[in-house]
């Protein structure tokens, strides 16, 4: 295998057996293989996709953000209140990408500033979000508004099948993550951050900047994906997002990006979040197992993939 | 004066406890009141120690973990199946010893699976244990059916309510562990193993350290601890609730060691200092009841309080902090 | 290209640093013109890499002024220092293991306009960089995947690809071969041509009297002084640098008995082999002999070494410990059996950062003997006095961590912690890499201890010189293959390059 | 060919939801039909996820537990276009369009609340200090049973709330939160007003060791009325429960089948709550099957 070839092995090791799953799962379940199903795939997790980008980036860096998911729990019901109140929506979109860009930024620069542990001061950033969501209301809104309503009934016609607002960010968010993460000396710049500070502060690269720049450009990501799920329910939701930085981290590590940092792919979330949307439809699809038998299955597949990834991937290391 | 040896990282988290109870005792001079009742001490501070044990008990688990370089994210579920089945067994009318014994064996096998992933297929911690996070919430549901399963045995509800010549019996017990772990880890060479391996696992290996053993046994002990947690739990509500006992208890955990001067990229770490993040973390809680702080914005004083830590613990800041207040005066 | 016509291009005046308690540096001067190549000299711990550190911004200094170009600079960080034109070589090889060559080589700076990487103009810009100093590197591999001289050698040719008008290069040539450092001088002398100032760190003195214009020396962190390198004498030289007088080391050492066929083997290998790393290799390490492994670049030495330790899986072939057929699977079960490997990348495999020196050096010791016989702290800190006096390791105490040590102190940290463990077998695997002359002298003194105590040696080295005054016998690898072996009186640097360069079979095997 | 039905339930977050889940599977069961459960797992997110692959699917109805009150609408479209009838159970939506779903059926938490207060401001006597054991903050029940409560209260101005702290619906968190109520207000603390039984039994334990007596010392209201708790009705050391039926079942599916049939439905119909107090307990609790 030549080395451009294996350093993708990761990628196409977990390319492969998502398309065994998918083939699986549309083998046992009648109506699986179809567009709409892959449709939903992308509309379902357009939350968990906009924040496991932004996500992606901060990992490259060898950092994580805890405080994805209150974020968007916030967006989601400031947004409501706000459109509710009468202010022009555009107007509360930016300011809701403000805020998150802004709680970013902070935290970016409290980290990087005074070297504190990522972890922590993202759960103190996910503690004030969520807080704040609650102080502003504990019950969710309903949003009645032209605008969101024209949004959230908006598809792109693709044949048969119709692409919703919230697939189409997504899949636009997913797309300039690639380009951000892969072809910008922006995001290279981040993974090298991530494989060793030290050596790129020596090698001459903008660390901080770059890492600050990471924390907003994710806090922002997150407030995009509150507004999707603002326009996805029509309603604002201060509970909107809980747990859901796990799920993204979990999507991030399942592409094979590495959590110490320095080594990933964007394309590898992108099947992450594939994988996780893929192994939930199918459990719906089935339908017969209680809420405990669901979790067990769902870990059990997730361990069975990952083994897998891994089998395949030593296979490859020691076949070379 | 040698400047260097600066003040050992433990006293931030102290210094944030004392400043929080300096609060309390400002708000409600009878804070650190305590009575006998019943020939049992009675008080909040014991109502802390109380309740904080079964944190101090994870935490002990999770610092070696996070000393490893790794985290457990599955405590949390872990805890939740050790209480189901010991409630199950005790509730099909199997002695004591069969559920502690049941508890405790439902958390070594948990940390023997963590450690297999980790240790022995080369996992990512976060991504392994977040596996037995999903399932073992689910097992514990499966043991109880989804319902809540009441305990009756009184001697099993010594474990988290019983009481010692009157000193609630779960705080002496974490205390007693954490004195053996730091006796063991520091007396012999596992502190050193564990922290090589955090530090730099290649180089531990190279050394001639068995780096995977010594990473799957960490998990192996955070297990352990994760189903006393449980059994503690359990004991203490006299009933197991499989969905909710021990959720975000593995956020608490990492909180504590973190805060506690750990860092999580592993290599050295500080016992002491997990004890007392746990310790200020059931303070808060039970400040926030005290003062009644309603629950929706209950998150924003604990995000004060870390952040106040964090930047205590943090050279920068207290430097950019000296340099402020001397730039001020000028 | 020329300087501006009068003044030095750099000059330092009064530089000092302080860590906390430790003075690095106090009142340093230096002075580079254009179109020189400056050796900066002195002991492990002296201060070279902590001065370079100080004008390319990473430490801020304590005290002094620093000119660059007439003009007074207060570097910041390391990028302040590279927009001003100066570009450096760390003495750590400070470049990214998951990342592929290309991107290592121009991180920062890709081509490409708006912030936008061109992909292929990487490629093809890493290519040319690379073939500038001779190298055939495939520019997609990961960096991690090549050997320390080779990631040495991008991390030169990525300093040289910024077209400074001054180049530091610390110990740049620790890890190279002969051929490498060749390549490299041809270009330094080129660069120099061209008008370039260069600073040179080495602990090799051939190589300071083969390029270099000027010599400025350090020990302790103070100046000794600036001289014209053909004004030096090498013996003045090296009592300049260590502050006593020291022999030169030349020729064989003298008590080096002759190969004794009869001495019991230690370990025995035969056959062994691990597929695309070495062809299958017989090796017979005896007791009371310094086996040398000597090759090329690549040519699979530490490959070996790696195999024998346990470190890699062999593929075929049998190990026998003392007559005895072995299992070693891994580094714990060799450290068991006595043996002891100190290898060549001390950041990645060797040191443990954050620990202190103690437990550092304990480390092997402890893990051979297991969790439950600690080593008594008492002991320990014995030990610790015992090597840090008789390897000269410059701390402040033991308890200091490791990192904060120079590289060459750092690299005796690790010789200490094998030697602690008394072993039966010692790989040593670029031993003096990074350590200056008298250390290397007492290193090679020592090596000469052990064998004369009866331990089996195993000698990897790139220092041709260094592995034949040193061993009783050698085995010469050529492209992860046995090629041949020389041994006793025949032992010559040019023999070994004959052998090694498969001019001719060097002896009998 | 059997009737194929989707359930979209909130989770299994309680005794009470479980409860709920298993009337909605034995129900299928025994008349054939074939259900699809979905486990929301607390999320909104994962329900509409669940209600879009029922559609998706094409079942025959959809039953749908909404976790909280708005954001169906979109959903809800899709099933209408679908022509899949949706049944919303347990708590309502608020939709622009009433025609988005069929019917509702359910239990109202605000009427529970509510009970509570008046159950209390009739046997309270002399007693006027309560301290509220609040659910989780942002969850639909307690919301309302937080609201109704109060709403009742400002009709008594003799009762007033001393404190109020968020339970979690926990047993361990009712248990926690008492403790440091009763250290705080110590004897001032006359009435507990638990939104669950869980809370109300986890504050049970925490009187207990304070050295009272929970029933006597300090009245106990709680919501729910799981066997447990009506025991602890029986037992006195509960004074009052409200019953939030879970048993949905058998109503839910006599709905499915007359729309199915063209047959018209009532547009809401909630389960009748009941109070259980000493009066009824000890008559109620042989046949509690939750
Ligand atoms: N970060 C630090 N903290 C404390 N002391 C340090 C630090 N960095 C270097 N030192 C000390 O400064 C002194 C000079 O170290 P330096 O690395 O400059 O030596 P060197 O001349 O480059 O040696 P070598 O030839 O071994 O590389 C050493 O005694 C070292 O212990
Ligand atoms: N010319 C080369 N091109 C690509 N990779 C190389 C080249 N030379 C060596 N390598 C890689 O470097 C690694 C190190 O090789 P090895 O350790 O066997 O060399 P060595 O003889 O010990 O040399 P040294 O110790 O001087 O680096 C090998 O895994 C090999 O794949
Ligand atoms: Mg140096
Ligand atoms: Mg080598």
């Amino acid at each position: 295998m030549s080395p451009a070839l294996r350093r993708q092995a990761p990628l196409l090791a977990t390319a492969g057996i998502l398309v065994i799953l998918f083939a699986t799962a549309a083998f046992l379940y009648e109506g699986f293989f179809s567009g709409r199903v892959v449709v939903n795939l992308f509309s379902d997790n357009a939350v968990l996709g906009i924040v496991a980008v932004g996500m992606t980036l901060v990992i490259f860096t060898g950092g994580i953000d805890l405080s994805v998911g209150a974020v968007v729990g916030f967006v989601s019901i400031f947004t409501a209140i706000m459109i509710q109140r009468g202010y022009p929506p555009a107007l509360v979109a930016v300011a809701a990408l403000a805020i998150g860009g802004g709680l970013g930024a902070g935290m970016g620069a409290l980290i990087h500033a005074f070297r504190l542990p990522a972890f922590l001061i993202t759960l103190a950033g996910m503690f004030l979000a969520r807080g704040g969501a609650f102080w502003i209301s504990t019950e969710s809104v309903g949003i009645d508004h032209p605008v969101a309503n024209a949004l959230s009934g908006f598809e792109l016609g693709l044949g048969p099948v119709g692409l919703p607002t919230t697939a189409l960010t997504v899949i636009g968010v997913l797309a300039l993550g690639y380009v951000a993460a892969h072809h910008t000396r922006f995001g290279r710049n981040l993974l090298a951050i991530g494989g060793n500070e030290n050596s790129a502060v020596l090698m001459g690269l903008p660390v901080g900047s770059a890492k600050v720049w990471a924390y907003t450009i994710n806090g922002a990501l997150a407030a995009l994906a509150g507004l999707v799920a603002t326009i996805y329910t029509g309603s604002g939701n201060p509970s909107t997002g809980l747990g859901l930085e796990l799920d993204a981290i979990a999507v991030v590590v399942i592409g094979g990006t590495l959590l110490a940092g320095g080594r990933g792919h964007m394309l590898g979330t992108l099947l992450g979040l594939l994988v996780f949307g893929t192994i939930q439809t199918a459990l719906l699809f089935d339908g017969r197992l209680s809420s405990w038998w669901i979790r067990i299955v769902v870990g059990l597949l997730l361990l069975l993939f990952i083994l897998l990834q891994r089998g395949l991937l030593r296979g490859a290391a020691r076949g070379k | 004066m040698s400047k260097s040896k600066s003040l050992s990282p433990v006293w931030w988290p102290l210094i944030g406890l004392a400043v929080l109870v300096a609060v309390n005792l400002a708000l409600n001079p009878a804070f650190l009141n305590v009575t006998v009742l019943d020939g049992r001490l009675y008080g909040l501070p014991i109502d802390i120690l109380n309740q904080g044990a079964r944190g101090l008990v994870l935490a002990l688990g999770m610092t070696l973990v996070i000393a490893t370089g790794g985290v457990d994210l599955s405590v949390g579920s872990v805890m939740a199946a050790a209480g189901a089945l010991a409630a199950v067994l005790l509730a099909e009318g199997h002695g004591l010893a069969v559920a502690l014994t049941a508890g405790l064996g439902v958390g070594l096998l948990a940390g023997a699976a963590n450690g297999l992933l980790v240790a022995r297929f080369g996992i990512q911690p976060i991504v392994a244990t977040l596996i037995l996070m999903v399932v073992g919430r689910g097992a514990a549901q499966l043991m109880t059916n989804g319902e809540v399963v009441v305990i009756k045995n009184d001697a099993f509800a010594f474990v988290g309510n019983g009481t010692v010549f009157g000193f609630p019996f779960a705080p002496l017990l974490a205390i007693a562990l954490f004195v053996a772990a730091q006796l063991f880890l520091r007396r012999t060479a596992s502190g050193l193993f564990i922290e090589a391996v955090g530090d730099n696992e290649t180089a531990a290996r190279f050394a001639g350290l068995g780096a995977a053993r010594v990473k799957g046994l960490v998990y192996v002990i955070c297990g352990l601890c994760a189903g006393l947690a449980g059994l503690m739990a359990a004991a203490n509500i006299r009933a197991a609730d499989s969905y909710r006992m021990g959720e975000n208890m593995e956020l608490d955990a990492i909180f504590a060691v973190v805060v506690g001067g750990t860092a999580l990229t592993g290599g050295r770490f500080l016992l002491l200092g997990s004890f007392i993040g746990a310790l200020l973390l059931q303070t808060l809680t039970t400040t926030m009841y005290n003062l009644g702080v309603p629950p929706a914005v209950a998150p924003v004083p604990k995000a004060v309080l870390i952040l106040v830590v964090c930047l205590l613990q943090s050279e920068h800041a207290r430097r950019w902090a000296v340099s402020l207040v001397k730039g001020g005066k000028k | 290209m020329t300087a501006p016509s009068d003044g030095p291009l750099l000059s330092l005046r009064g530089v000092g640093k302080r860590f906390g308690p430790v003075t690095a540096l106090s009142n340093v001067d230096l002075t580079v013109r254009a179109g020189e190549i400056h050796a900066l000299l002195g002991e492990n711990g002296a201060g070279k890499s902590t001065l370079i550190k100080v004008l390319t911004g990473v430490h801020e200094r304590s005290e002094g002024e620093m000119f660059f170009a007439g003009q007074a600079i207060h570097p910041r960080s390391p990028k302040d220092a590279e927009r001003a034109g100066i570009s450096t070589v760390y003495q750590e090889v400070n470049l990214l293991p998951g990342l592929s060559v290309a991107e290592n080589l121009l991180l920062g700076r890709q081509p490409g306009r708006a912030g936008f990487v061109n992909w292929g103009g990487v490629r093809r810009h890493a290519r040319e960089a690379l073939a500038r100093l001779g190298l055939d590197i495939d520019v997609d591999a990961e960096l991690g995947t090549l050997s320390v001289a080779l990631q040495q050698m991008v991390a030169i040719a990525r300093a040289l690809d910024l077209k400074a008008r001054l180049l530091i290069l610390d110990e740049p040539t620790a890890s190279l071969d002969e051929k490498e450092v060749a390549e490299l001088f041809r270009i330094m002398r080129r660069l120099r041509s061209e008008g370039m100032a260069m600073i040179f760190v080495t602990h090799f003195l051939d190589q300071v009297y083969a390029v270099t214009d000027r010599i400025t020396v350090l020990r302790n962190g103070t100046l000794v002084g600036e001289y014209l390198t053909q004004d030096l004498p090498r013996l003045a030289l090296v009592s300049k640098m260590i502050g006593r007088e020291v022999n030169d080391m030349a020729g064989r050492a003298a008590d080096l008995p002759p190969p004794d066929d009869s001495a019991p083997a230690v370990v025995e290998a035969r056959g062994l082999e691990r597929r695309g790393a070495i062809q299958p290799i017989d090796l017979m390490l005896r007791r009371g002999e310094v086996t040398g492994l000597a090759g090329l670049l690549g040519s699979g030495r530490t490959e070996t070494a790696r195999l024998l330790f346990g470190i890699d899986r062999p593929d075929g072939g049998e190990i026998r410990v003392r007559g005895e057929a072995a299992k070693i699977q891994s580094a714990r079960d060799a450290v068991r059996l006595g043996l002891a490997f100190c290898s060549e990348d001390r950041k990645g495999e060797g040191i443990l950062p954050n620990l202190s020196i103690r437990e550092n050096l304990i480390l092997a010791l402890q893990a051979k003997q297991g969790v439950w016989k600690t080593v008594q702290r008492s002991e320990q800190e014995a030990l610790c006095r015992h090597y840090i006096e008789a390897l000269r390791i410059k701390t402040p105490d033991a308890e200091t961590p490791i990192k904060n040590l120079s590289g060459g102190n750092q690299q005796k940290v690790l010789l200490a912690r094998w030697l602690a463990t008394r072993p039966e077998l010692i790989i040593l695997d670029e031993p003096t890499r990074g350590i200056d002359i008298g250390a290397r002298a007492e290193i090679e003194a020592l090596i000469g201890r052990l064998r004369a105590d009866g331990l089996a040696v195993l000698l990897i080295s790139s220092e041709i010189e260094e592995i034949a005054r040193n061993s009783t016998r050698v085995v010469v690898l050529r492209e992860r293959r046995r090629t041949g072996s020389v041994e006793g009186d025949a032992i010559t640097p040019p023999a070994l390059m004959r052998a090694m360069a498969g001019a001719s079979e060097g002896g009998a095997s | 060919k059997p009737l194929t039905v989707g359930f979209a339930q909130t989770g299994a977050e309680s005794a009470w939801r479980t409860a709920n889940t298993n009337s909605m599977k034995s129900e299928a069961e025994k008349r054939g039909i074939n259900l699809k459960f979905a486990d929301g797992q607390g999320k909104q997110e994962n329900q509409i996820r669940a209600v879009r692959t029922f559609v998706t699917q094409g079942v025959d109805a959809i039953v749908l537990a909404p976790i909280v009150e708005t954001g169906w609408e979109p959903v809800l479209r899709e099933a209408k276009r679908a022509k899949i009838p949706v049944v919303i159970m347990d708590r309502k939506v608020q939709t622009s369009d009433e025609s988005l779903y069929a019917c509702f059926i359910g239990s109202d938490f605000y009427k529970e609340g509510a009970m509570a207060a008046e159950w209390i401001a009739k046997n309270a006597g002399s007693r006027s200090k309560i301290v509220e054991l609040q659910g989780t903050p942002g969850s639909a029940a307690a919301n309302e049973r937080r609201k109704a409560f109060a709403d009742e209260l400002a009709k008594n101005p003799a009762l007033k709330i001393i404190d109020s702290q968020s339970g979690d619906f926990r047993r361990s968190g009712g248990k926690e939160v008492m403790e440091a109520f009763l250290k705080k207000h110590g004897k001032d603390i006359e009435i507990v007003y638990a939104h669950n039984d869980d809370m109300a039994l986890g504050a049970i334990q925490a009187i207990e060791e304070a050295g009272l007596k929970p029933g006597k010392d300090i009245l106990i209201v709680s919501i729910d009325a799981i066997k447990e708790g009506v025991q602890a009705v029986v037992d006195g050391k509960i004074n009052a429960v409200v019953e939030c039926n879970p048993l949905f079942g058998p109503k839910i599916y006599d709905t499915i089948a007359k729309i199915k049939a063209g047959e018209p439905v009532e547009r809401s119909s909630y389960n009748v709550d009941i109070v259980i107090d000493s009066t009824n307990a000890a008559a109620l609790i042989g046949q509690r099957q939750y």
